[in-house]
């Protein structure tokens, strides 16, 4: 496949209708196997937190529907937000969301990811955390109760099976708008570790809004990729380097 | 009780300019002069036991353009809470730490200086600790009007859900 | 990785290297970080670092009404909300000067013992879990559970009740609950032998935490602690009894203490106060039934209410240690500055930073953990 | 003229080029070639050991001669080919950034002709003749870096002077008894002589010998003799030089003394046999320094301390006495030859790219120096003796022999010891390759063809030995027989016992095919994306560059901790005593010279004769 952005951008995105018979079976056995066996990152970031243990635990026991807590990002499924995020957390959040592999999803949990909630004249918190992940369910209520935590699991779960939650898929078709939405609130500077371009043409997922003015920002760091020898899509970069004065002793 | 009070008593009189105030049971509030606040703590911790450096609070007065430290120290002998109040102007918002006295005044101090933008002389550490990534003023500041900081980096979910007009609350 | 950082830097021998707990660790209750230093598993250095759960507490609440500050205080600390709350009001009521009916006094320490037995159990499950012990957190998380339905039946929440306003309590406790509650205490009671197989007589457990983050007397008197930190170190200090409020001068407890200051004694001075909390509460369920009176003081109208001016400082003894609110006002309708002194503001950051050096990686969560810091209370 | 002569002119030849072309460009190719022509020589007189020399004459009624037995042969094999690669290695890139090669190919040659000469003896004066020339070549392989070089040479040599006084001092006590020295006559002699001058003779040529093979406790030179030299030299000294001491061993316990005679030989005053007492001694030499060697930061050093406890392998192998154990200790040494000296060539050359061993200062090179890496990775597989790779043969071997010898104790100490191995050898990749890329060796390079083919070659030679043991069995087998032990039944694919055999191509086979399962889903997938450094997750914290994260200093500190207690450095202060006693006898025996007159030794000595002749 051709790793140049310029062409990348030409490649089509693959509709579901587009995928040939076997495809959709494979997919759709896929989708199914996967809302049965789902791992939820657990990265308390805010209040709602203190309602995960009981739903976990004993008591309304989560893992009877196939989920259990997942401490890394490469292996979760599921990324949970637990309430407010300030934005020194939001940056993290953001690093971790980017560091799971796809398909993933995004669980709004309280009011403060909805609209900012309680703290909506709070300077460090942020009100819509759709900005700058894309999120398929939102839990309403400060603090929701393990119940509902539930129902939105098994409604997730149920959306999986279906093949209707994609909204990770609008993270790579429009990643410059979330990029300059993040851009927005960490200065211009921001830039996460993940290569999501990379990964959007790997997944091919280019899309109109993929590539913009936001992302022109991140070429500005090439000439550090060089010299720090980190992989970068594009191999013509990875020039000869000078060879090391040999030394012994 | 009575034989505490009286090294209390002992320490007021030493240090004259005080406006000592007992404003309910185990609390009393100090007035003190800024340059005497290190004197006072010195002799509540030395002759009256005022171990525990419990918090020091800041508060702004935009009015007078100043900040106003308040110490609570409590006496584990004497069951007592100390408020030593002072004040410092805004120009040049510099105080000297007691961290040499109460150990636990560093983290109070390193707050206020992250919140106000007070600075402590001989504070060991006054590295950001919960705004490492804040780029705008001292926050605690009355001047720093978060409601507008808010308006101006944040947007705002637009909707209007049909119960807000509704006030049966969409039942009929 | 943002490529600014990268300065070219030459590393010198990596005989020291950083290791980060958190912001997410499994080990670390919340959103927050530790910057290890290391040396192989010993840790050299350490370097909390907060403000992951920063809402800028203190500064919304200077624009909020008094009233509206309720609802926004028991959210300061999530594990143990009720505490916050008595607080606030009290620092309320102490600048107004309201006078608090008798029975709202009873039922407030209620709520505050019943959230200490929920804090409590929460804690030994997080202390074993630290230890790669879940069983214990599953037994300590369900069992707290049924003390948060008592709580929704009077309250109306689990977690933020919202119950405790100045003046008073929101509203009177429901036909039956005192037994229900009574019913829960003995249960929780017969439980105790049971966490007692698992995890205090267990010399697995014992090995592991004592002589852990030891604090002797003389720092922890110098370095703030308080709490139940405090009395691990053999100091028999607590807010209920020294510098009373509400009733409690009116109840019989005990301060239990231990001597050892380590992370094993912490426990063990938090499992008899659980005991002790559970005492108090029979006596509160005794004793309510036959006071009497209104639930709340007459109030102005919340919504034009100017507290007069003046400054108080409030304190109270909840789970973690000495809260202290510090509130002034200048007579109008919101505060003009309200500072939340934390207990764990003091264990998370002062005294974490000063135990790491020189313990071992394994433990360093187990330290966080027996000191029962609560992050989003430092951050606020 | 024989096939011997020829190899050991053609050997003598090869020094004597290399020591007048030592300066050439091409000297190392050279060597390579002449190396290869010994290997060549080798192989043709294989049908006819053992084989005699030509030469031969007597001196002071005793006759010197030199044949080829199959014992001698399997090890010449190793010797030679482990010169040839190091050759290879030196003639590389490697060799010619350096501007004088004479001391190390001349040196290198050297070693070879003296061993071979070693190998080749035929009775006890030239056994030592040739100990004699290994030791002086040995030490002028050593101490050619100079520096610290030249104190672990030096202290080398001191050991080995004493034990080649302990070694003369036997044959000296045999040659008072026995008709002759050739080894049949010694053989013989043996037979008939009483526990107590076998057990005299044993320990004295024990000791001798034991120094070179670093036997606990005579091995603490070994180390920085080994990891100070020039690496194609440390390759070489690593993969073969110890053997020296382990052949002359096997010569004086199995082919002189005889290992069943060893079974009846009783310890005094215990419930031990002389056996059971040098298999303890094996036990130990391999468990003491392979844990030694987990606390090492040196890569060189590390390995160096491992060569000594793999050598406790193959002993122990030895001494169990059946054709499973000495078939399992034998291949051992070829299979340890090959992954030694690829491992010191692989560190040589992540030195000659980085500049530094020291293990705190690697790290993260696997993307920088893939080869190597493999090289390292699949040697260090054959060092831990894991499956798929040789070493983990001969190391069941040895284990299935203990467990049929019912020898549990000595299974379990033999576990332990290739459980501090894999401990060890992960810490020496990990700390070399994994981890975090240190910024100085960002731009680190592979090294070029001409130093990592001949480690590759090796660690191929380590898989499919792996894969098909028979090959090297086949080489064992001439051994073995020269032993006098009875053949061991193999095929292709390792051994047939009665009570379960084993069988690598299935082992391997089926490895390969969850390999290949694997790498069907892993290429069919597809979905794989190669991520950066600091795309990492750390607790959600931001990972930066200029920050060391790379756990090398104190690894195992846990493990470390446990055992600390008995790693106290004994025998390392038992030597420096034992110094420091022998200067302060030396100091007063001096002293006693300076302050009396000569006079007075004069009058002394004529009182003691008088005290004397008059008593």
């Amino acid at each position: 496949m051709s790793t140049d952005p310029n062409q990348a951008v030409a490649c089509r995105t693959v509709d579901a209708e587009e995928r040939s018979l076997l495809g959709r079976v494979l997919d759709r056995i896929a989708d199914h196997c996967r809302a049965r066996s789902l791992f939820v990152l657990h990265y308390c970031t805010g209040c709602g937190a203190i309602e995960l243990p009981p739903t976990m635990t004993s008591r309304f026991d989560l893992e009877r529907v196939g989920m259990q807590p997942m401490v890394t990002p490469r292996q979760a499924d599921i990324l949970l937000i637990t309430g407010y995020l300030s934005v020194k957390t939001l940056k993290r959040v953001v690093m971790t969301y980017e560091q799971m592999q796809g398909p993933k999803y995004v669980i709004g949990l309280g009011s403060c990811t909805i609209n900012g909630g309680m703290y909506w004249n709070s300077y460090a918190t942020i009100k819509l955390l759709d900005r700058y992940i894309p999120v398929d369910n939102y839990i309403a209520g400060c603090m929701p109760r393990p119940e509902a935590i539930q129902q939105v699991f098994l409604d997730l779960m149920g959306r999986i099976d279906r093949g209707e939650a994609q909204a990770w898929k609008d993270y790579y078709r429009r990643y410059d708008w979330y990029l300059g939405q993040q851009q927005q609130l960490f200065g211009t500077n921001w830039q996460a570790p993940t290569d999501v371009v990379g990964e959007a043409i790997r997944y091919r997922l280019v899309g109109e809004q993929t590539l913009g003015s936001h992302t022109a920002h991140l070429e500005r760091y090439a000439p550090y990729y060089d010299q720090l020898g980190i992989i970068r899509p594009e191999p013509a970069r990875m020039k000869a380097r000078p060879q090391l004065e040999v030394v012994s002793r | 009780m009575n034989r505490e009070l009286e090294s209390l008593d002992a320490v007021f009189r030493e240090m004259p300019d005080l406006k000592v105030e007992h404003t309910g049971p185990r609390r009393t509030r100090i007035q003190v002069e800024a340059d005497a606040l290190p004197t006072l703590l010195e002799l509540l911790k030395g002759r009256a036991g005022y171990l525990h450096l419990s918090a020091i609070s800041c508060v702004d007065w935009p009015d007078t353009e100043e900040f106003e430290l308040v110490y609570h120290l409590w006496s584990y002998q004497v069951s007592n809470l100390i408020s030593a109040h002072t004040r410092i102007p805004y120009d040049p918002g510099r105080y000297v730490s007691v961290y040499d006295l109460h150990a636990p005044a560093v983290y109070f101090e390193r707050d206020i200086h992250e919140m106000f933008g007070v600075w402590f002389e001989g504070c060991p550490d006054q590295e950001p600790f919960i705004l490492t990534e804040w780029q705008g003023p001292p926050p605690m500041r009355k001047s720093f009007d978060t409601v507008a900081y808010v308006n101006d980096t944040f947007e705002w979910r637009e909707y209007q859900p049909e119960w807000a007009n509704d006030p049966s609350g969409g039942k009929g | 990785m943002r490529p600014e950082n990268y300065k070219p830097v030459q590393h010198s021998a990596s005989h020291e290297y950083e290791l980060y707990f958190g912001p997410n660790h499994p080990g670390i209750e919340g959103n927050y970080a530790l910057k290890c230093v290391l040396s192989g598993d010993v840790v050299q250095s350490l370097r909390a670092d907060g403000g992951y759960l920063h809402r800028g507490f203190e500064k919304i609440m200077e624009e909020r009404l008094w009233i509206q500050n309720v609802a926004l205080v028991p959210r300061i600390c999530v594990p143990d909300p009720v505490p916050m709350e008595e607080t606030y009001a009290r620092a309320v009521e102490m600048l107004g000067g309201l006078e608090i009916p008798k029975r709202a006094q009873w039922i407030r320490a209620l709520m505050l013992e019943a959230s200490r037995v929920c804090a409590h159990l929460f804690y030994f499950g997080g202390h074993a879990a630290t230890m790669g012990m879940y069983s214990n957190m599953f037994w300590g998380v369900t069992d707290r559970d049924l003390i948060l339905d008592i709580f929704e039946e009077i309250t109306g929440a689990r977690i933020y009740h919202m119950y405790i306003t100045p003046g008073g309590v929101r509203r009177d406790l429901p036909e039956g609950v005192l037994d229900r509650l009574s019913k829960v205490l003995d249960y929780v009671e017969s439980r105790l032998p049971e966490f007692d197989n698992l995890f205090f007589d267990n010399a697995v457990v014992i090995n592991r935490a004592t002589g852990v983050g030891t604090l002797t007397t003389e720092q922890a008197l110098s370095w703030g602690v308080t709490g139940p930190n405090l009395r691990a170190c053999g100091l028999p200090f607590d807010v209920r009894r020294d510098d009373p409020y509400l009733i409690y001068d009116e109840l019989d407890f005990d301060i239990p203490t231990e001597t050892a200051g380590d992370a094993w004694a912490r426990t063990l001075v938090r499992r008899e106060e659980l005991l002790q909390s559970i005492r108090i509460l029979r006596q509160i369920i005794a004793t309510l039934p036959k006071v009497g009176g209104p639930i709340r003081c007459a109030l102005p109208n919340p919504l034009a209410w100017n507290v007069p001016a003046g400054s108080v400082y409030a304190r109270t003894e909840s789970s973690k240690g000495e809260l202290g609110f510090f509130v002034v006002s200048k007579g109008g309708a919101k505060p003009w500055r309200v500072h939340v002194r934390g207990p764990s503001s003091m264990h998370a950051v002062h005294v974490l930073e000063r135990l790491g050096p020189g313990s071992r990686l394994e433990d360093v969560a187990q330290i966080m953990f027996s000191l029962d810091a609560c992050p989003p209370e430092v951050d606020r | 003229m024989n096939d011997l002569d020829l190899l050991l002119l053609v050997s003598i030849g090869t020094t004597a080029v290399l020591f007048a072309f030592g300066t050439w460009r091409w000297a190392g190719a050279l060597g390579t070639l002449l190396y290869a022509l010994q290997l060549a020589l080798l192989a043709v007189m294989r049908p006819e050991l053992p084989l005699a020399s030509g030469i031969g004459f007597e001196v002071l009624g005793y006759r010197l001669q030199w044949s080829l037995s199959g014992l001698g042969w399997f090890f010449a094999i190793i010797t030679v080919a482990s010169a040839l690669f190091s050759a290879w290695f030196a003639a590389g890139e490697w060799g010619q950034h350096r501007r004088n090669l004479r001391l190390l190919h001349g040196g290198l040659a050297l070693n070879v002709t003296a061993m071979l000469i070693l190998l080749a003896s035929d009775d006890l004066i030239s056994l030592f003749i040739g100990w004699e020339l290994v030791s002086w070549a040995s030490y002028l392989a050593m101490v050619q870096r100079g520096g610290p070089a030249m104190d672990a040479a030096y202290r080398y040599l001191v050991y080995a002077l004493a034990g080649a006084l302990a070694v003369l001092v036997a044959i000296a006590m045999i040659a008072a008894q026995s008709p002759a020295l050739d080894f049949g006559s010694v053989r013989v002699w043996f037979a008939s002589a009483g526990n107590g001058t076998i057990w005299t003779v044993m320990l004295l040529t024990m000791a001798g010998f034991g120094v070179k093979m670093g036997l606990l406790p005579l091995h603490l030179w070994q180390p920085a003799a080994y990891s100070e030299s020039p690496g194609p030299i440390a390759a070489f000294l690593g993969a073969i030089s110890s053997r020296m001491g382990l052949f002359a061993i096997i010569v004086v316990l199995a082919q002189l003394i005889g290992l069943e005679r060893l079974g009846n030989l009783p310890v005094a005053f215990s419930f031990w046999n002389a056996n059971e007492f040098w298999a303890w001694l094996a036990a130990l030499t391999l468990i003491v320094p392979t844990f030694i060697a987990l606390t090492q930061n040196d890569a060189r050093m590390l390995l160096a301390w491992h060569g000594i406890g793999q050598g406790g392998y193959m002993l122990l192998g030895i001494l169990i006495a059946t054709p499973l154990g000495v078939s399992g200790g034998l291949m051992h040494v070829i299979n340890y030859a090959c992954y030694q000296a690829a491992l010191f060539l692989a560190v040589t050359a992540v030195a000659h790219r980085t500049g530094t061993t020291d293990l705190d200062h690697l790290g993260g090179l696997i993307n920088r120096m893939p080869l190597t890496y493999v090289t390292m990775l699949f040697c260090i597989i054959g060092l831990a003796g894991l499956p798929p790779m040789n070493g983990f043969v001969s190391k069941w071997m040895i284990y299935k022999a203990l467990l049929d010898a019912q020898m549990p104790l000595l299974f379990v100490a033999a576990v332990i010891g290739t459980l501090g191995t894999i401990l060890s050898v992960y810490k020496l990749i990990h700390n070399t390759f994994l981890g975090q890329l240190r910024l100085e060796h960002a731009q680190v390079n592979e090294v070029p063809i001409s130093m990592w083919l001949p480690m590759i070659l090796l660690a191929l030679i380590v898989f499919i030995t792996g894969w098909m043991p028979g090959l090297f069995l086949d080489l064992v087998d001439e051994a073995v027989v020269a032993i006098g032990i009875t053949q061991l039944p193999h095929h292709l694919g390792g051994v047939d016992l009665g009570n379960g055999g084993l069988d690598m191509l299935w082992i391997v086979g089926v490895l390969l095919a969850a390999i290949g399962i694997g790498a069907i889903v892993y290429f069919l997938g597809n979905r794989s994306v190669r991520v950066g450094q600091f795309d990492n997750y750390a607790g959600g914290q931001i990972l930066t560059a200029d920050v060391p994260y790379q756990y090398s200093h104190q690894f195992y500190a846990g493990l470390l901790r446990v055992i600390q207690p008995w790693m106290r450095g004994g025998m390392a202060w038992g030597e420096r005593a034992l110094v420091s006693g022998a200067d302060f006898l030396g100091g007063a025996m001096s002293g006693l010279y300076r302050a009396a007159p000569a006079g007075a030794y004069l009058l002394l000595a004529v009182l003691a004769a008088l005290a004397v002749t008059l008593l």
